[in-house]
């Protein structure tokens, strides 16, 4: 049960309150080491693989491991039962914080007061939980929306012709960026007409709806894509369609696209939390296990590169995948991973 | 199918005449209805650049239901596609990695590791008897997960080579994409294989009945296998040239192929029983699906109502034609 | 009940497939407490016009009358309401489900709208018991029988159904003569019942020994009916074929080939379905199987044909051991083996594909050149079989299901033949074959054998093994009990050894009759 | 062979499922850091359940020789529809509970009829009808919401006197209900006729269509079980696409895994809830064996590929190459 109290958090500038009426909780501090699990949900992409990488290797710096007695990863799939399952599992089996990076917001409800009977702090991350009974380390879905509605809206000052690729239909994720980039659309009070195709957040899905809407509804002022970037700008290369500012995420992919055709046109603002953000979320669990005062709601700073600024080497990596999320340090937690941490840790754990 | 074969008979209608399944006529007159509606919404879908982006994009479902359909043709169903595709995007790209050498032989390694998929399917289906779907859906789940520990691995390369960039997205013949004549070239390969080959007629007689093929001296267990592991290589191959298409490879690239394939192949026409079908209805199978998915996504309606409209297509094409005759 | 109009009657009965016309205002008609034989070659039109009368398939054209009242059937279960039941040609038997499940099948005893298993299976047992049948256990898999078995138990399904009128459409055709009593004296009870009964059959001498009535059908059509016994056999055959008719049988060679054996197996055993099997077949020798059916005959030549893991023993071909292991190898050149096999519809053909391609399916190999087929090589080779067998098919690009049952059988022949064989292997060949046919194929036996192919011939039909053989071995209990020579194949001497009578004696005394 | 040996052959398919499954879920727990307790079993019947529910559903249309591709959307809709539903006061929370079932039923239904009277070809229209299906389920919830009378939630996906998981308690009912009268009905034996051989059947004079029409409504009756449950699992309605597949997909394992031939006519829908339960206990061995998580799916792939080669095993008994292709 923890202790509802005042602000601020102990690392403030880390845990930072998503606004101004969030809870603060205070934890029944535990003795370290602890025990911390990861219910991770569907695995068999780039953004989850690294996602997972990170959270390994951050448990494996020297003073988070000292904290640690152990820390265990299962993915579970698509399936939400399954990963309710897995967190009762956890629950049953003595852990003593739970992180989850739930495949749905709102299906955890009975778990989530199993948790907190049993005393275990629950953080989810990513796709977060839709209770004030869990720590939330928050992405601002909407807000990442806006900010690409913005660059749009700042860009394209008479209004235009929009293609929006937008995500996976049913998940609030698509559905809060898709509201986001709208508002800010309309609130410039410009023309704006958008055509919207659904991209799934894969590139190659991406570059096939794209190259349907450009043969068919083309051409366009400006794209904003929510992934699945690299294969948008694919597209329009193909189909020699001019360069237009885009607002779109953090694939390295699509960031080597930016820095390469910005003289041509391609203005991007790419957007996005990678997915260091897990780091953020074990980073918390510790807190909260110790006793420190940390926010219910956690928000998360966007990692942003907005034209002209795409550097080479830190902002996005011209040897690297195309499929490597780019944006996996938050400063403020002295969370800071290069890209060749990440993906070369598990050799060396070999 | 021979061409000397008229004089046994009385009254058979001239070659080309007897060839044409009328189902697959009527596959052909739903593409153009398709496009007619479109051309309401917007007139270019009539466009040639339309139509030829859209013969492309259909390229590599095409070759990918090409495999599909050797494997249906059997009585079997490969239910491994989305992770064969995958792994032969990845591993071709992987291996251009290896220097110079690893660049050359990217391709022909993709093809290998979905040949290897396809042998497994193949040995569990012909040699140990178990049902295709659950097999390949086995394989398909390890293939996956070998994807899945490469991934993490190490730093994994998966730009896609210049020779895949090029049978994807140039054009030797300006204005026809390579993967278009591509497909035809498998096409063309499996329509011979079908219909002029020892190997093809083995294929429909196992599809109709193993156990008399067996019992005629046919090694059915041989031919089943190699019908999976090309299969498996076509997926592999179809995944090659699609991370060429995108330039790189993707872990996810499979996932919208699997039931495509599946619906393109019997929307043209082949018995999901086997022994039946033919290439022709497979090529106007691949081009329904193709446009229907891409003018359903082109038009701003909700999701859902894409989703309702796709299936009830479907099934209205079916009816008009891939019905089963009756039976009195 | 002897003086009554008749029970049921059709009239201008049309039936066409696509192009094939299979009835043209075809007629019959049945009175009750008789049995009605329907007899005509092959593809005449039987089946159909049976199928027609239980509601199998409709008629095109065509009155039927059931107790003087027009009747119409949507559905077998429509028929079977009427009172019709019909033992069908191809069996209509489900493979999955159990011998009781299958004689129940359509009106099982339910208690709570669930079916009764124990009044089930006691109906099952009862109807077993009537159809002489004890040995068939209910709870069986009908998969699992023989095809005699099934025959047996599709015969019990009938008579559970409790008929007015009951068809047999070539019921006994894999019969044995014992099982074959046994459902004579059944047929003759249910006559005695008051039944009216059609029975089909190829078999002259079952005719003779059942019917009261007799129709003939030719071509799709009536040719005549008359009352048993006032026609004379090659009367009967030559309404049926339309020609004239001489003995079935062709010669024997008189005296026994004294040729190298090209087929030898010593000691030949397989789980425990064969015993120790040792016999030698010479090239152009006709050697047949005897025995009562299912006295491991089809095990045998499953074994010689190398379908069969674990055997024991030695086979040699050409006096050198071998070991087969898959049908592949045993058509090899240099072993040249072929099995027609028991069950055209899932052995032998592939019924959707069309007569080309069954035909060439066994010689694809032979065929092609680098694995691609050499059409006109192809082509002459069917033509050259489709003459030679007078394969009587519409349309060679039809679906080889179109075909009557016996131009069926032909096309599985024809498909072996076309490798020009050195061994041929026979499982019960002319089931359910018209005397026309028949001849025919014994004539391209005795050919093939003088062309110096050596034959195993398994025949349920003991005339057939008389007629034909130059020796026979007969099968007991998966051992070959004894060797019939010659003369010595008589019927008395083939049923003594087949029931295992150790003393065989007196029938070599007596002269062959 | 005296009779119990025709009817262990007859369950064989059953009695192996429900080995696996025992070993299976004998390994889990005794490598369970809370091992075999209430809690841990009452996870694990609950995740369980919901692929029984689905793999029964399945099993229905398998056994007419059919396949259902549309089996993981039928329960994704009836789960958006009972999170509209299945609300409020007692009265209420019943007739949403009756009508989310008939939706499952109809949309099982639908299929049937389209397989039957369409004649086509169950595993495209499955795949046109499941699209359908999750447009609609779409349309009910654009996103994960909705709510569910946790009263009744609670009671079914808790435990009855602390010990026996009411979910299980559920799913034995629905066998017992539902299963066992239809199996045993003259239109389930048409069902199980049909799967084996349709002519027969029809030539049997057996109400075919009426056999398979109910089969297929059943299954969309059972789908929708299964979608109840989940929603009473979760509190929501969800309509994840991928979840949907998922669970399409995986009951196909099940049936397999519970021994019920692809081909028809063979097996039974219990031994495709020990299926289920046997598959999903390959899932949670990933908590009791110690992986790297990178290696988790790899792992799944080939327990699960071991577990279906089980029954090549029985290759070795064929002495008869012809009983390759039954
Ligand atoms: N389903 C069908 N499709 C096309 N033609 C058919 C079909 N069934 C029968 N026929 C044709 O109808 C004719 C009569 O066939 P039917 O089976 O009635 O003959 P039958 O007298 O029973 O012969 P058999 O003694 O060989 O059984 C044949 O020429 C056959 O080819
Ligand atoms: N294998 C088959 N062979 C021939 N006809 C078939 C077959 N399968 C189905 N039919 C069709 O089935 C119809 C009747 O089937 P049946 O009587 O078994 O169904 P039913 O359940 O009684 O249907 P209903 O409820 O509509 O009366 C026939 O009109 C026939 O067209
Ligand atoms: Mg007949
Ligand atoms: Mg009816």
């Amino acid at each position: 049960e923890p202790e509802v109290v005042s602000g601020p958090a102990a690392e403030p500038e880390c845990f930072a309150p998503w606004s101004a009426d969030t809870k603060f909780f205070k934890f029944p501090k535990k003795d370290g080491p602890y025990r911390i699990a990861l219910a991770n949900g569907y695995i068999a992409n780039t953004w989850r693989i690294q996602m997972v990488q990170t959270a390994k290797a951050y448990a494996a710096q020297p003073d988070v491991a000292a904290k640690l007695k152990e820390f265990k990863v299962v993915s579970t799939g698509e399936d939400v039962p399954a990963q309710i399952s897995a967190i009762n599992n956890f629950i049953d089996s003595g852990y003593d914080a739970i992180v989850v990076n739930a495949q749905n917001p709102t299906a955890f409800a009975p778990v989530i007061k199993r948790a907190k009977e049993a005393g275990v702090v629950l953080v989810a991350f990513d796709n977060i939980l839709d209770t004030e009974d869990a720590i939330n380390v928050n992405v601002d879905q909407k807000g990442l929306g806006g900010l690409w509605g913005e660059w749009l809206v700042k860009h394209l000052p008479n209004g235009g012709k929009v293609l929006e690729v937008r995500g996976v239909a049913g998940t609030s994720v698509d559905t809060d960026r898709h509201d986001g980039i709208h508002e800010k659309l309309q609130a410039s009070g410009k023309k704006f007409e958008v055509v919207e195709v659904m991209g799934k957040w894969d590139d190659a899905v991406a570059q096939k709806v794209t190259a349907d809407a450009i043969a068919t509804s083309g051409p366009f002022d400006g794209i904003t894509g929510q992934g699945g970037d690299t294969g948008i700008v694919q597209a329009m290369i193909d189909a020699k369609h001019p360069f237009v500012p885009f607002g779109g995420e953090t694939e390295n992919g699509f960031r080597k696209f930016c820095a390469a055709h910005a003289a041509d046109g391609l203005k991007c603002s790419s957007a996005g939390t990678g997915p260091a953000q897990v780091a953020v979320a074990i980073k918390t669990a510790i807190a909260a296990l110790e006793g420190q005062v940390v926010p219910q709601s956690v928000k998360l700073p966007l990692a942003i590169v907005e034209d002209p600024n795409f550097k080479e080497g830190q902002d996005y990596f011209q040897s690297e995948s195309d499929n490597f999320f780019v944006g996996n340090s938050f400063p403020t937690c002295g969370i800071n991973f290069s890209a060749q941490e990440i993906m070369k840790q598990s050799k060396e754990n070999k | 199918m021979s061409e000397t074969a008229m004089t046994h008979v009385n009254g058979r209608k001239p070659n080309f005449l007897r060839k044409l399944d009328p189902a697959v006529v009527t596959a052909f007159g739903c593409i153009l209805l398709l496009l007619v509606l479109g051309s309401f919404y917007s007139r270019s879908f009539l466009s040639p650049e339309y139509l030829l982006q859209q013969l492309k994009v259909a390229s590599f479902l095409g070759i990918i239901a090409t495999g599909m359909m050797l494997v249906i043709l059997l009585g079997q169903i490969d239910l491994s596609v989305p992770w064969t595709v995958a792994t032969g995007a990845m591993m071709a790209c992987a291996a251009a990695a290896y220097g110079p050498v690893g660049t050359a032989l990217a391709i022909p390694f993709g093809i290998l590791c979905g040949i290897g998929i396809g042998l497994v399917n193949g040995v569990g289906v012909a040699y140990l008897r178990i049902p295709s779907m659950i097999v390949t859906l086995a394989t398909n789940a390890v293939a996956q997960g070998v994807m899945v520990v490469y991934t993490g691995g190490f730093s994994p390369q998966d730009s896609a080579t210049a020779a895949m960039r090029y049978l994807s997205t140039g054009a030797l013949i300006p204005g026809i994409p390579n993967v278009v004549f591509i497909w035809g070239l498998v096409g063309t390969a499996m329509v011979f294989l079908l219909r002029r080959t020892g190997f093809g007629r083995a294929v429909y007689g196992i599809g109709n009945r193993e156990r008399a093929a067996y019992l005629s001296g046919i090694n059915t267990r041989r031919i089943v296998m190699t019908a999976f592991a090309a299969s498996g290589g076509l997926s592999a191959f179809g995944g090659v040239l699609l991370a060429g298409y995108a330039s790189k490879a993707s872990q996810s690239m499979g996932d919208a192929y699997l039931l495509p394939a599946i619906a393109a192949v019997v929307l043209g026409g082949t018995s999901i029983l086997g022994g039946r079908g033919s290439y022709l209805g497979t090529v106007a199978g691949v081009i329904l699906i193709t446009l229907l998915q891409s003018i359903l996504s082109v038009t701003q309606m909700p999701e859902a109502g894409r989703q309702i409209i796709y299936g009830v297509m479907i099934i209205l094409m079916l009816l008009l034609y891939g019905r089963a005759p009756a039976s009195r | 009940m002897e003086n009554g109009g008749p029970l049921f009657c059709m009239e201008g009965i049309s039936k066409r497939y696509g192009g094939v016309r299979a009835l043209e205002n075809a007629a019959l008609s049945v009175r009750a407490g008789a049995i009605h034989a329907v007899l005509g070659e092959n593809g005449a039109g039987k089946s159909t016009l049976i199928k027609i009368m239980a509601g199998v398939v409709a008629a095109d054209e065509g009155q039927m009358t059931l107790d003087g009242q027009p009747v119409k059937f949507a559905s077998p279960a429509a028929a079977n309401a009427a009172g019709i039941v019909c033992v069908f040609q191809e069996l209509s038997l489900i493979p999955e489900l159990s011998v009781a499940d299958n004689i129940v099948i359509s009106n099982p005893p339910t208690r709570f709208g669930m079916i009764d298993r124990k009044a089930q299976r006691r109906l099952a047992e009862e109807a077993l018991a009537r159809a002489g049948a004890v040995d068939i256990h209910p709870l069986a898999l009908v998969k699992d029988l023989p095809l005699s078995r099934k025959q047996i138990v599709e015969i019990a399904k009938a008579l559970a159904r409790k008929p007015r009128i009951l068809i047999l459409d070539e019921a006994t055709s894999a019969l044995t003569a014992a099982d074959v009593s046994k459902v004579f004296a059944v047929l003759k009870r249910l006559r005695a019942e008051g039944l009216a009964l059609v029975y089909i059959s190829h078999r002259m001498n079952e005719i003779a020994e059942l019917a009261d009535d007799c129709t003939v059908f030719r071509n799709g059509s009536k040719v005549a009916s008359y009352a048993a016994g006032s026609k004379s056999d090659g009367e009967v055959i030559e309404m049926m074929i339309g020609r004239e008719y001489h003995s079935v049988y062709p010669p024997k060679p008189g005296r026994l080939a004294q040729t190298a054996p090209v087929l030898e197996t010593r000691n030949l055993s397989w789980a425990d379905r064969l015993h120790d099997i040792s016999f030698s077949l010479r090239s152009g020798e006709i050697v047949g199987l005897g025995g009562l059916d299912g006295q491991g005959q089809r095990d045998l030549l499953l074994a010689l044909f190398g379908v069969l893991r674990g055997l024991r023993g030695t086979v040699l071909v050409d006096g050198s051991p071998i070991s087969i292991s898959s049908p592949a190898q045993a058509r090899r050149h240099g072993i040249g083996m072929a099995l027609i096999p028991e069950d055209r519809k899932t052995e032998g053909l592939m019924l959707p594909m069309t007569v080309r391609d069954n035909l060439s399916l066994a010689s694809l190999d032979r065929l092609t050149r680098g694995g691609i087929i050499d059409s006109a090589k192809e082509e002459s080779a069917i033509n050259q079989m489709m003459t030679l067998l007078a394969i009587k098919a519409g349309n060679i690009d039809a679906p080889v299901g179109a075909l009557s049952g016996g131009n069926q059988q032909k096309v599985v022949i024809a498909k072996w033949l076309m490798r020009q064989p050195r061994i041929v292997l026979l499982n019960d060949p002319t089931r359910g074959i018209d005397v026309g046919t028949k001849q025919e194929i014994y004539l391209l036996l005795r050919r093939l054998a003088d062309a110096g192919a050596g034959i195993l011939f398994y025949s349920t039909d003991y005339a057939e093994l008389i007629g034909c053989c130059d020796r026979v071995l007969v099968l007991y209990d998966g051992a070959v009990k004894r060797e019939l020579v010659g003369a010595e194949i008589t019927e008395r001497a083939l049923i003594a050894s087949a029931l295992n009578i150790p003393s065989a004696e007196p029938f070599h005394q007596e002269p062959a009759q | 062979m005296n009779d119990w040996q025709y009817r262990l052959a007859e369950h064989r398919g059953t009695l192996t499922a429900v080995a696996i499954f025992v070993v299976m879920f004998i390994i889990y727990t005794a490598n369970h850091p809370a091992g075999f307790t209430a809690n841990v079993i009452q996870t694990a019947a609950n995740k369980g359940v919901l692929l029984a529910f689905v793999a029964m559903a399945q099993t229905m249309v398998v056994i007419t020789a059919g396949i259902d591709l549309s089996v993981g959307m039928i329960f994704l809709l009836t789960n958006c529809l009972a999170s509209w539903l299945v609300v409020g006061s007692p009265l209420e929370t019943t007739f949403g509970v009756v009508i989310v079932l008939a939706v499952g039923a109809v949309c099982g239904a639908i299929n049937g009829a389209i397989v039957i009277y369409g004649r086509l070809q169950p595993i495209v229209a499955t795949i046109a009808t499941g699209a359908i299906y999750f447009g609609v389920a779409l349309l009910l919830r654009p996103f994960p919401g909705g709510s569910v009378n946790e009263g009744l939630a609670d009671a079914l996906t808790g435990r009855i006197f602390g010990v026996v998981p009411a979910s299980l308690a559920a799913l034995a009912a629905v066998v017992v209900l539902i299963w066992v009268p239809f199996s045993r009905s003259v239109y389930g034996r048409a069902a199980y006729a049909v799967g084996s051989s349709e002519t027969a059947a029809y030539m049997s004079g057996m109400p075919i269509r009426r056999g398979k029409l109910l089969a297929y409504t059943l299954s969309g009756l059972v789908a929708a079980l299964g979608g109840l449950f989940l929603t009473f699992f979760t509190y929501t309605g969800d309509a994840a696409f991928a979840s949907g597949n998922a669970y399409t997909l995986f009951s196909i394992a099940a049936v397999v895994l519970g021994g019920v031939s692809l081909f028809g006519g063979k097996g039974s829908a219990i031994g495709a809830v020990f299926g289920a339960l046997a598959f999903r206990t390959i899932g949670d061995l990933l908590f009791v064996f110690d992986l790297d998580p990178l290696w988790q799916p790899l792992f799944q792939g080939l327990i699960l590929l071991a577990a279906i080669s089980l029954g090549a095993l029985a290759l070795f008994r064929v002495r008869n190459r012809l009983e390759w292709f039954l």
